[in-house]
């Protein structure tokens, strides 16, 4: 294998922008801050490429559209998820559907990226975890890796694939240390889980901050004698069902983990997929141990409580290894079970 | 593409093309066809600014496109098979009348979505300007009265003067938003106001006036080749028939409509060529005459164009 | 039972305005032509109440939702679903949020309005049900009823509502004819489903144009000796998972069916809901029969294939009668299963 | 809610409860409580807008309100127990500091989205106008220079101008967008340009005089009154912390930074008041060791709070 670097997610982004802005004169990055944040980058590629822009998200995304359509390749920084709402039109109207309604005269290689999830108090309107609004979008692809290495092989994959991605970071991630490949040509392909832990009994399957869950879960799980296999997506859009598939069809149970809700998200997506195409080898109830149906609260105390828990997995994978049937509401945390919380 | 420069009366034939092009989707709406919005009215507002364009530069529009596209030098052949959903239109038939890009003469990333031509705009003039355009070129977008209500009116006005971006705003005024007058949706005048608080030059004329918008955007477009800055148009017009076919007006102010219908582009023009001698009207009949012809074979055309197969629904959603 | 009149789904809409308008003075109707439209309802109460607006669905939406924590009870006509992309923040960040961040100090009884679904063939920036997208954001209920009594009796229902209600309406559905009740005080819970038909062998569950579609696939079923339990969601969120899992639990078998995209979609959210609640009583693989995972082309013949036919619900539930394992991809109809076009 | 008419020395002493309320929260961060973004340095904006205003008014406010909580009357108990997530915080400890509402102050809708106030204020105007409010009152909308580069702010002012709305819009022009500077994201002038071109009075004055800013919003407040319409005051002054705590304001410019500083608001009020005899530096320094007190017992009170029960998490999404 090549060498490796320990380093943060934060550092990966880093190295993975300044890595494809030495490799394509097209690349461009802007965002409210980004030049601020980036003095390097403006040092090293000059203030044309990297930009502060106005305070204006849906000018920024539109322009990233345009600029995209037109022979460059962006990647803008929309900070916080839930200000994407102001890029909305020109995310999904236009970098998700005007490629196929022009009949494919226009190619859209641009990257929004956005902050997601708990951990930092801040409430509801900064965090919340509403990618799967993008999944569920049109002409778009989304990535949303859990470790340094996949943060810079995933943006180096995003910066260079010629559909619209949006690049979702869990910012609880951000100062999580990982090693990572030196290579330049080092990229991860969007579209393919990893397996992060091998294991016959049940499929765990997470991204972003859940996956960390999921293998402390399978910790304990194999404590108790239950070989959990860990399913990272990494790319929730195209969705690598094929590896998601051949584990359920090997354990024959799936709990999945994420801190979005549950409705319409990604668990729901996987508990169809089991159900549609693993049907006939699953042996018990699928588990969706997910965020609740409800915005998030700044306070600590209650931030908390929206994540799922290593603890709350376990005990989940367990009752399907007893075959139990998912236990109903009403305990201390299943508030933090969609099932409750819809 | 059109052959620039070409002269008021190669104007006066491309409005008369244009308006023979919406009047036969107009009769086709009536025999079960998609509606489409029709630009008449305004055909004086298309041919006057396009024409003040060259190769290089880049065009975006939006819903009411046709007099754009005409004026580019699109084919009413593949307009109108686009428009009828079939596989010889400009997208395919995946556009309809809506959205049709025609990327060969520059007319790019059209949206049907109100403002939409208004977000990607400055994108694709900061592209130009980062050298991944021809070199030069300009970019030039239309939007409506309507659309200046919108937010990105202002956040792309915003942008595109603060990073001195090549862009030419024509907001085409016809004093309609679909159903609604433009005086219930903002003061008077409001628009060109609005743009002069951003700084850029601003310039406010008779959109039924080919050559008074012609020579309007010339000069516009010298201005923003030699500054590299934006420069914005309002041209006042009006929105001759519904926002979209059918629409029976019953909302509409009949004198309003009646005066502006004596001022219209093609009468205005007509006149003015004949007045100076540059044709007659048995000319003028005759080059009626020929746009009519033009647009019948261009439905015989669309007509015959095959249909997409099903099998292509999924085509062209990724790279 | 009480008297009933026939008429459009439209004309429905127009009398559940004009009673609630009647019947409680706050009540508030604007939007991009709302007084154009509706003349006859600024004649009876006012060009106060009944707003034509500037071409601005973020003010629009956003003066909803401030009017609403003030007192008022606005009802804003979106028209088209995709342009409420534009609205995204007002509706998702403000009156999704705003009652929760503050503690509950405020209230947000507002309705907003739009059309989805195909039908006009005008291509994907008109033509998008997102309405999964309003059922993954929380705090937002979503309605999106398929007959005329229904349409009133829901509409009433949302604006009488102390929360923010998402009120779609499939164009294609517009002009359907129905019996609708006269009383008053006519008005149909949100969150309550509707079996459409009753039958012992299959559930087929589909909201707007697709209950029509199931009810006709039903009718083939039944000349099959095959008796399928049609069921009308009626309400997305909140969502009535009593009705759905009675209906599977005596089933056991289950197809999806609307025009939306399946992936994180509500075909997903109720694969989910069986596959974690209903396991046990499932005789067969789940199928989702939806619109595809791309823009909505607007050539006609384009635009026909993105819509579920009754055939192919039928065929698919015969395959699960059989216990035939869902087909595999790659027929001609296909392309309308999630399955594949994902 | 606070009593009206206040005096200027009134406004003195509210100004300097602002900052010993706000220094507290710099020092609780430094011992890991959750950032806040303060308005040092900016609280003769709040006091001088909201000392205009009286019980009939409504204020919408963003993530820096502080200033404006409290110069309405906001208990700093209260404040702080919402910053550190309590249940006896003004929302229960949902909301921190982000979004602090407190209605029974009039303090309504307050969104940490940047415009999120522009967007909702106009309705909560319309409301009053409608009579759903008090009779006579109005709305007044804090935000930023950086929130006028956001669409919104344009569809607010048209909505407000042409529905003529009681809104005072109060743009607290504090010369920086987070971490970039308002010269790098607009003109120089431009938000006042860009309000006048909606037809409105326009006033721009010293945010750091409070005296300045209380004779203009009174101005303002009672034209808004008698006309039933909008008005738009800027007011220029600068954020002399960084964004959010902490910051190390490693991007600012020291020197400007620095001439500000020179005009800190609470100075220029104590100087004036020193200067009128109407207090003296002893007795300003009373003032100050009292604001510190109420303080310190309103962080024991905070404190002391417990924090809200994992049970209540579901609390609240719905009605
Ligand atoms: C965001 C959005 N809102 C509403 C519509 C529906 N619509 C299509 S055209 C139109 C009127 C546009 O008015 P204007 O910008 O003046 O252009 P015009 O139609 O007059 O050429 C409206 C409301 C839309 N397509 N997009
Ligand atoms: C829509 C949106 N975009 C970005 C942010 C992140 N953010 C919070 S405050 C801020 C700067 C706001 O500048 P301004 O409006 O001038 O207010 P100030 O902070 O200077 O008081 C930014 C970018 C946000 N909260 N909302
Ligand atoms: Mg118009
Ligand atoms: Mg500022």
């Amino acid at each position: 294998m090549s060498k490796t670097t320990r380093m943060t997610v934060e550092q990966a982004i880093r190295q993975a922008l300044r890595e494809e802005m030495l490799r394509d004169p097209t690349v461009l990055l802007m965002g409210e801050g980004s030049a601020t944040k980036h003095r390097d980058l403006v040092g090293d590629f000059g203030p044309e490429r990297v930009r502060n822009t106005p305070l204006a998200e849906a000018i920024i995304a539109g322009t990233a559209v345009g600029a995209a359509a037109s022979g460059l390749r962006p990647v803008v920084d929309l900070l916080f998820a839930p200000f994407m709402t102001y890029a909305m039109d020109a995310l999904v109207n236009s970098a998700g559907k005007l490629r196929y309604l022009s009949g494919g005269q226009f190619e859209f290689p641009l990257v929004a990226m956005g902050l997601t999830g708990s951990g930092w108090c801040v409430g509801a309107q900064h965090n919340h975890n509403l990618e799967a609004m993008f999944v569920h979008a049109p002409g778009l692809k989304v990535v949303m890796p859990s470790t340094p290495a996949d943060f810079k092989g995933l943006l180096k994959a995003a910066i260079r694939d010629d559909d619209p991605v949006l690049f979702f970071t869990d910012l609880a991630l951000l100062y999580q240390e990982g090693e990572v490949p030196d290579a330049d040509d080092f990229v991860v392909p969007i579209g393919r889980a990893a397996v992060a832990r091998a294991g016959g009994d049940v499929t765990l399957v997470g991204y972003a901050k859940t996956v960390g869950v999921c293998l402390q879960a399978a910790e304990q799980l194999a404590a108790h004698g239950v070989a959990a296999e860990v399913i990272d997506l990494r790319s929730l859009k195209p969705l690598d069902e094929e590896t998601v598939l051949r584990s359920v069809r090997k354990t024959g149970r799936l709990v999945v983990v994420h801190e979005a809700s549950g409705l319409c998200g990604m668990a729901a997506e996987l508990a169809a997929l089991a159900a549609t195409k693993a049907f006939s080898s699953l042996r018990a109830p699928v588990v969706r141990l997910t965020g609740p149906d409800a915005p998030t609260p700044s306070s600590w105390m209650l931030e908390q409580q929206v994540v799922p828990r290593p603890e709350a997995v376990a005990e989940a994978a367990l009752g399907l290894m007893a075959d139990q049937p998912v236990r109903a509401p009403g305990r201390e945390e299943d508030h933090r079970m969609v099932e409750n919380a819809v | 593409m059109q052959s620039t420069p070409r002269s008021p009366l190669a104007r006066l034939e491309t409005m008369l093309l244009i308006r023979a092009y919406e009047q036969q989707l107009v009769a086709l709406q009536q025999n079960g066809a998609p509606g489409t919005c029709t630009s008449v009215g305004q055909e004086a507002c298309a041919v006057g600014v396009v024409d003040a364009l060259d190769a290089r530069d880049r065009i975006l529009t939006n819903h009411r496109s046709a007099g754009h596209l005409i004026a580019r030098g699109a084919a009413p052949e593949r307009l109108m098979a686009e428009v009828l959903g079939r596989v010889d239109g400009y997208c395919g038939g995946r556009s309809g009348s809506l959205h049709i890009s025609a990327r060969e003469l520059g007319v790019v990333l059209t949206s049907t979505i109100v403002g939409g031509e208004l977000s990607m705009a400055p994108g694709v003039a900061l592209a130009h300007k980062m050298g991944r355009g021809a070199p030069g070129g300009i970019v030039a977008v239309f939007f409506g009265d309507g659309a200046a209500c919108e937010g990105i009116f202002h956040e792309a006005l915003n942008l595109a003067v603060h990073w001195a971006l090549p862009l030419l705003f024509v907001c085409e005024n016809n004093q309609w938003q679909a159903f609604v007058h433009r005086l219930e949706t903002m003061a008077d005048p409001a628009i060109g106001e609005w743009a002069r608080g951003h700084g850029l030059p601003v310039r406010s004329v008779d959109g039924n006036d080919a050559e008074a918008v012609h020579a309007a955007a010339t000069e516009a477009v010298a201005h923003i080749r030699a500054t590299g800055s934006p420069y914005f148009l309002e041209l006042r017009t009006y929105r001759q028939r519904g926002h979209y076919e059918p629409d029976d007006q019953a909302y509409v102010d009949k004198a309003e409509l009646q005066a502006w219908l004596q001022r219209d582009p093609i009468r205005v023009q007509g006149e003015r060529l004949i007045g100076a001698g540059a044709i007659d009207a048995p000319g003028v009949a005759a080059l009626e005459r020929q746009a009519q012809e033009r647009v019948e074979a261009a439905l015989a055309f669309a007509q015959a164009s095959p249909w997409p197969a099903a099998e292509t629904l999924l085509d062209h959603v990724y790279a």
